[in-house]
């Protein structure tokens, strides 16, 4: 092959002799003729995209991205950039992984079956529960996903979700479509001091309530400290407490199941991948008594014909492929790949490793508000509580301007209200925390 | 040679809590047990997973329907880019290198599938669907009207019944004719008031061209009903015939099938969905545009937004492998791809003992293992070095192997499939039965997995 | 482990416990007591360096390599850009290429030693000679092997090595030690007008002469028209000729076995590399009369025990681990993993995209030395030569001033005179070349 | 399974000039046979030869001499930075990133090694040697002594001999003693006024210590001779002893066996060369040296240099993992790095049920295998899952297993190691005869293949 040969795909491999033997024994006399299309519907027209070498496709890219602004970015609220060591890269890159499809002949795939497998083990650890699958999207499809669980599973029937009035817009929107398909719909509770208010939340109870959620820490970095009374207002109606979490702050939190948990939710992907414009994976967690009721893939342990331990997709009657329209979700492309890194990256941590990691998130968004806050203009953090990455800090000049000023300097922070900022710090923007302080001490009096 | 899970090795549980925790202890868990191994352990544990897994570049990969290619190395690199590694939440203005890619992308996509808006933001094939339904249900809406079925033919992926369920629709299974396309019969029977959309595929699921195309649309489209073409089979058209110019108002991409983005064991895929133009106004949010004057990129909400179904805005590392691949291959390239994959699934065709029904084919047949067992065939196919084709599906053929190539094949590894096919084809039951013998698992029960979930290393007897 | 762990190495995976058991097994009490070492020479000072997580080294080297200027740079003088496809980083990088170990035990090594094979084989092609080694360090150390393998080849002995006058300094240096070790002198042969001038160097020639080396292109990237009479000369005295060139030149240049050479060096990284500091890959082809008297490895087809085709390091005996001071070199650690990556480069762009590769060789410098000589105190090509790759310009203005006015500019280019420059273009670089025309005509005049 | 050549897939000949081509014909080849393949018929063949390829992230990697480490990943990702990718011939100025790298890795290892001044130079450990003699002669030279000789004990590597013979010094030999190290007496019968230097190694390839280190360099000191160090075993010694303490004069580095960068099939290494500070002057050109006040670094000829033994400046790829490695262990990790490269090595020896003569050891120990031959020992323990030991040499063990775990093995594997040892020493000679049975390949008959070299696929018989 030539880079600049486009006049064909680069990677079929045919050559005009071979093509022609092929075409020989099909029995027509040319590619075109294979194509069934009636005439009417046939596209004769040129699409309008240029072929390009793989070299220059890859120059105008970089150049295309190169117009992104170089920003040290302080931001947070739902998406997080944690250092992703280079192993997880090396060896989730293998092909044998990355190329690979959905394990259905899981005699070929016990590696990624067993990767999988280890991954849900991790989740179990993480979240106290009995059972986690192998990944959803995201975040926001998962609690959409525990939304529908939880019309499944109760005994009965409840057309409410409570959910905290401090939720990232995203995950409620995509709560919102998920929950309107299974009939049910979405509320605010209040927040007291960026926390649950567990009085108005306890107002709000009824027995019409199939579940409620709640966030630790929540959008704004809050670590939540009422989690147990928000399981007991939960059970005492029989319905499902949602927890919205990841696997960084539950290396430190209280362990889900321990507050009262039914269901884990959240962004597993905080290990493993970094920044990338918002792609997560979805953490999914739950008891063993609706594991007939879980959506998505599930890796089991079995044996094979040896007798030796094996791994394989199991529970598959609950999915698309075989339950059709009365499936637990129509979930099939997952996000097993990123699966695997996060499962890497958490091993690489190993159990020290996470703990730390967890206990400078709390660290760092504390240092840095209490520093914050001697700069005049400025008070932070907003909610008189722990936190985890990140916080708010109320600014005396309008937030928009400020955090306009602050990208003026080379930072992005979150403008989340009329004089709030919403700030988050890492191990991989802690560095460069002198000079924010710097920068905000300019341009917030 | 059995490979450890990681705990086997290792668990090591730490206290968590303490004088040194920044937090009080009733807000801490008391401890975390998990494996402490260190670096080299750990590239020797995922380096002999990966050994016990077989990927694109371990050899054929001809699942029908699921369009396995070849992943372009080159577009792996264009990922890692660092300055595409941005937050979402920045604005518009310092992101403009993101947002140039996105419209890029929406405008091939467009081009390709004949629509006039393209969304990126659903995740996943499925999740286009969904997002799909979505779309097609806030239309009907706002135009004051309640449809509550979405027809279905039988040969559909799973995921059809089960988006539509989710969006809160029921689903009316439409019966295939006997040549296995849409029966028109069956379909104005189908059809009606409460129809809010048919989902097809096309070429659908036995590589047959639905040559009533126009006929079927006009059937729905009578009825007020909206047409949704479900992308898995898009690689058998491109440059050759659009969705959009064939009725279709809706439909999705699936990135990995068509557009060479690799399937990650299972994921991250994308599904971006695009609509004809009067649709455009009820795409997810946020949506790129040109700014008016042409000074860059921006995010919006359209007007009639149905929202999100991603908590961002999709899987950008994905979306951006799929822009790559398309911008290296262009007309020519797309329109040989699908050439290729088309000659290929015929030429295969032409070469395996089992009888292949139907036809002709566009990029894959699904052949019939007739007396013997499908799912056996596909055991034994494993002991010849070469992945075996999908089984038992689409169920209008007995016994189905579902098979497609795609284009990346060359005929030497063609004839090498139709050689395992073949050799299959001759054995007996005891022999299809008892394989595979030559891969890292001997057959597995999965009936007694299933019968006795153990879904993590703490579930295991033995505690390990 | 955790990444800010910098106890001990973070590579070593032992526990607490574990050490405490092997030291027992051992039998001593300590890791100290191991070390035998007696007191007068054991160091017990600090080593003073710091030790650094992981992130943070990624992060300073990123920052201090930052510190290089970003220009375009137009350089060649024996390091060349060309596009390394993609594909080579991801294959040669999988770990069972990149952290094995020379082919010692070639049962377990058959997936390297067929690459080496492959590599010597499409050396072979590009040369037509017979036989071709699976790497010397560089272009350099190539050539100095040459010298000290026409010392014992050659039926009488010869105490002269003749090299062109336009050599690269760095390469006549490392000859010069080779040679000097051999007990050799290096002796320059003018050129006329950028290529050998064959009367010149028929006057140099005597039965005293050991080799004669030329090279095309050559270092100021005339393609050599002479070649055949160089060959000549050098067979009249029974002189090894050693051609100089690259396989990527070879493509498409006369094939060096028709033109009379016994030895082929040069720099084989031109393919599978691009810039990386001058590192490379030396080439080494020559006779099978030669054969036992070849420097570094070899891999040869042979058998296994089943009978089947089977690759090992072969002629063994010739080697330094074998042979010691009679070996036919000291080489031990060679440059195979570049020659993998050579190897999939040329086969990526098969025999077509080489010829093509190589045609555009040619045709980027005559289109931009015409370009340059357009330009008011430019006169470009100095040579009425044919080029590859590069070529050279003459300034009205002092060189020195003007490269560094086009440093100014973006721009790299070597100054090796007076009143010359020498410019480098590959299909990396010709998108920058308006740019560069455009800096030649603000500066030059 | 076997893998075909590439010519084996496709040889294509494709005519090389005629009217289109740039240069006349008399210029250019007639043609060009090469095999013409799709990117992903390249894929499946180089994975595939991968997957006949044993390297340190499969298993145990014990050969001794040879330090095979885990090479940590991150280091690739630094080796990558596009930064790094500048030509030589650039100016300082516009090269300080780059620069800083060197006169950082410079330092590092001048305090490793105890030497006042590194050149980075010479591109694998042969060529450090080699560096290293020439520095030695011109040394001697510039004295105005002219000294022929170099003496390197019997135990030392196979490149010290024939570097020495490079730069044309006659090579004296010189026999051990009895306990494994260098013999005084014979050492002084050897050294005289015509030795240039001694070339050692220390610890030995017997893994041991040699005790009389400051004899022997007074000895050689006293003669007027030179003391190097062949830095092989080096990784035995960090932050605890160093070669410029030990009275040596000049030594060599091998990055990749004390620093972890991965030996890549046989290369490329790097063989960085220290000296004490009165043989600075002649290091090879260019050096690297912070500029007088501070402002950065620059590239300069030292005074006396002996010229190059490089084209460029040496192996930039490979110096910039060992430099990034120094840097994340530094004098903890390094320390760290000997003492359990040295408890594996003592360990291991305590397990195995060979004979073990000689120690206390360092990193390394030589096992005899007795009356069994220790090649076939070798080739056994192959299909054990486990890389063997380096076999027959140094020769004053009979049938030695030179043995070297390094400090990335765990006890666990170490123990499987053993265990693999052991198993094959209580085979009968017919067992390890026919091994290995397990590998890719079956024994190979390298005699033969040497007696009918075939050393390209023109010089297959069968043409292919």
């Amino acid at each position: 092959m030539t880079d600049n040969d486009t006049r064909g795909s680069p990677y079929a491999p045919h050559t005009e002799a071979e093509t022609a033997t092929m075409l020989d024994a099909v029995g027509v006399d040319s590619e075109e003729a294979l194509f069934d299309i009636p005439e009417a519907v046939r596209f004769t027209d040129e699409l309008g995209i240029e072929p390009e070498s793989e070299r220059a496709v890859r120059r105008d890219i970089e150049r295309t991205l190169s117009r992104n602004d170089d920003l040290t970015e302080l931001l947070g609220r739902g998406h997080y950039d944690h250092y992703v060591p280079s192993l997880v890269d090396h060896l989730a890159d293998r092909s044998e992984f990355l190329t690979s499809y959905t394990q259905y002949q899981p005699e070929v795939a016990q590696g990624f079956l067993q990767a999988l497998f280890e991954y849900q083990s991790m989740l179990v650890e993480f979240t106290g529960l009995d059972v986690a699958n192998c990944s959803m999207y995201d975040a926001a499809t998962a609690l959409g996903e525990a939304a529908t669980l939880a019309q499944r599973v109760r005994s009965v029937s409840g057309d409410r979700v409570l959910v905290p009035a401090h939720l990232a817009a995203g995950r409620r929107a995509v709560l919102e479509n998920y929950a309107d398909g299974a009939g049910v719909t979405v509320e605010a509770y209040p927040m007291d001091d960026g926390a649950v208010d567990t009085d108005a939340l306890e107002g709000s109870m009824g027995e019409d309530v199939a579940m409620v959620y709640a966030e630790t820490p929540t959008v704004r970095g809050v670590i939540e400290e009422s989690l147990s009374a928000v399981g007991d207002l939960a059970a005492a109606q029989d319905a499902l407490f949602c927890l919205g979490s990841d696997p960084v702050a539950l290396a430190l939190l209280e362990e889900p199941a321990s507050v009262g948990a039914d269901v884990v939710i959240g962004d597993a992907s905080t290990l493993g991948l970094g920044r990338s414009y918002g792609m997560g994976l979805g953490m999914f967690a739950t008891h063993e008594d609706y594991l007939r009721q879980v959506p998505g893939r599930l890796v089991g342990a079995g044996e094979d014909e040896s007798g030796r331990r094996a791994y394989t997709l199991t529970l598959q009657t609950r999915e698309q492929h075989i339950r059709k329209e009365r499936a637990t979700s129509n979930i099939c492309t997952n996000q097993a790949w990123v699966a695997l890194r996060t499962a890497i990256h958490a091993a690489w941590l190993g159990p020290d490793g996470l703990v730390e990691l967890a206990e400078d998130c709390v660290r760092y968004p504390q240092d840095l508000a209490a520093r914050l806050d001697e700069i005049e203009g400025v008070q932070a953090p907003v909610h008189d509580r722990h936190h985890f990455r990140e916080f708010l800090a109320r600014t005396d000049q309008p937030a928009t301007a400020v955090a306009a000023d602050l990208r003026d300097r080379g930072y992005a922070v979150h403008d989340v209200g009329e004089h709030l900022l919403q700030v988050c710090v890492t191990e991989r923007t802690t560095a460069a925390v002198d000079g924010l302080v710097d920068a905000v001490a300019e341009v917030a009096p | 040679r059995y490979e450890p899970l990681l705990s086997e090795k290792d668990t090591t549980e730490v206290a968590v809590g303490g004088d040194d925790s920044p937090l009080p202890d009733d807000l801490t868990r008391d401890s975390l047990e998990l494996p402490a191994l260190s670096e080299p352990e750990l590239a020797r544990h995922y380096t002999r997973l990966s050994q016990m897994n077989y990927g694109v570049e371990s050899g054929p990969f001809p699942l029908g329907s699921c369009t396995m290619k070849y992943n372009p190395k080159f577009t792996e690199d264009v990922a890692a880019l660092p300055d595409g590694a941005v937050h979402p939440d920045r604005p518009d203005d310092s992101v403009q290198g993101t947002l140039a890619v996105m419209a890029g992308l929406q405008d091939y996509l467009g081009r390709i599938g004949g629509m006039d808006a393209v969304t990126l933001q659903p995740p996943a094939g499925a999740a286009g669907e969904y997002a799909g339904i979505l779309i097609a249900k806030a239309y009907h809406e706002a135009n004051g009207e309640e449809r509550t079925e979405v027809v279905v033919p039988d040969s559909a992926h799973g995921t059809n019944f089960a988006s539509a369920a989710l969006a809160g629709y029921d689903v009316v299974e439409l019966p295939s004719a006997e040549d296995g396309r849409v029966d028109l019969d069956a379909l104005e029977a189908a059809v009606g008031e409460d129809t809010a959309a048919l989902m097809l595929t096309n070429p659908n699921t036995l590589g047959l061209f639905e040559r009533d195309i126009e006929e079927i649309a006009e059937v729905v489209h009578d009825a007020g009903g909206l047409l949704y073409y479900d992308g898995a089979n898009l690689n058998a058209l491109l440059g050759r015939a659009r969705p959009g110019d064939m009725g279709f108002d809706i439909m999705h991409y699936n990135v990995h099938k068509t557009f060479a983005t690799p399937h990650g064991g299972g994921g991250p895929g994308a599904g971006p969905v695009g609509v004809k133009s009067d649709l455009a106004p009820y795409l997810p949010s946020p949506h790129v545009r040109e700014r008016a004057g042409g000074s860059g990129y921006e995010r919006y909400e359209p007007e009639h937004s149905v929202g999100k179904v991603h908590g961002f805005e999709g899987n950008w590392l994905v979306l951006i492998k799929a822009y790559a691949y398309i911008a290296r291959l262009g007309d020519p390239g797309l329109a040989d791809a699908s050439a290729k994959a088309v000659l290929n699934a015929n030429y295969l065709a032409t070469q395996v003992d089992y009888e292949v029904p139907f036809g002709p084919f566009h990029h894959e047949f699904v052949a019939s293992a007739g007396e013997q067992d499908a799912a056996d065939v596909a055991k034994r196919m494993l002991d010849y070095g070469v992945h075996p084709p999908t089984t038992k599906w689409p169920e209008i053929v007995g016994e189905a192997l579902m098979t497609e190539p795609t284009e990346v094949e060359s005929k030497r590894t063609l004839d090498q499939l139709a050689a395992a096919f073949d050799a299959v084809a001759g054995e007996d039951d005891a022999t299809l039965d008892a394989a595979p013998h030559e891969t890292s698992a001997r057959r597995i029960d999965q009936v007694a997995a299933a019968r006795n979930p153990r879904l993590s290393w703490q579930a295991l007897d033995d505690g390990s």
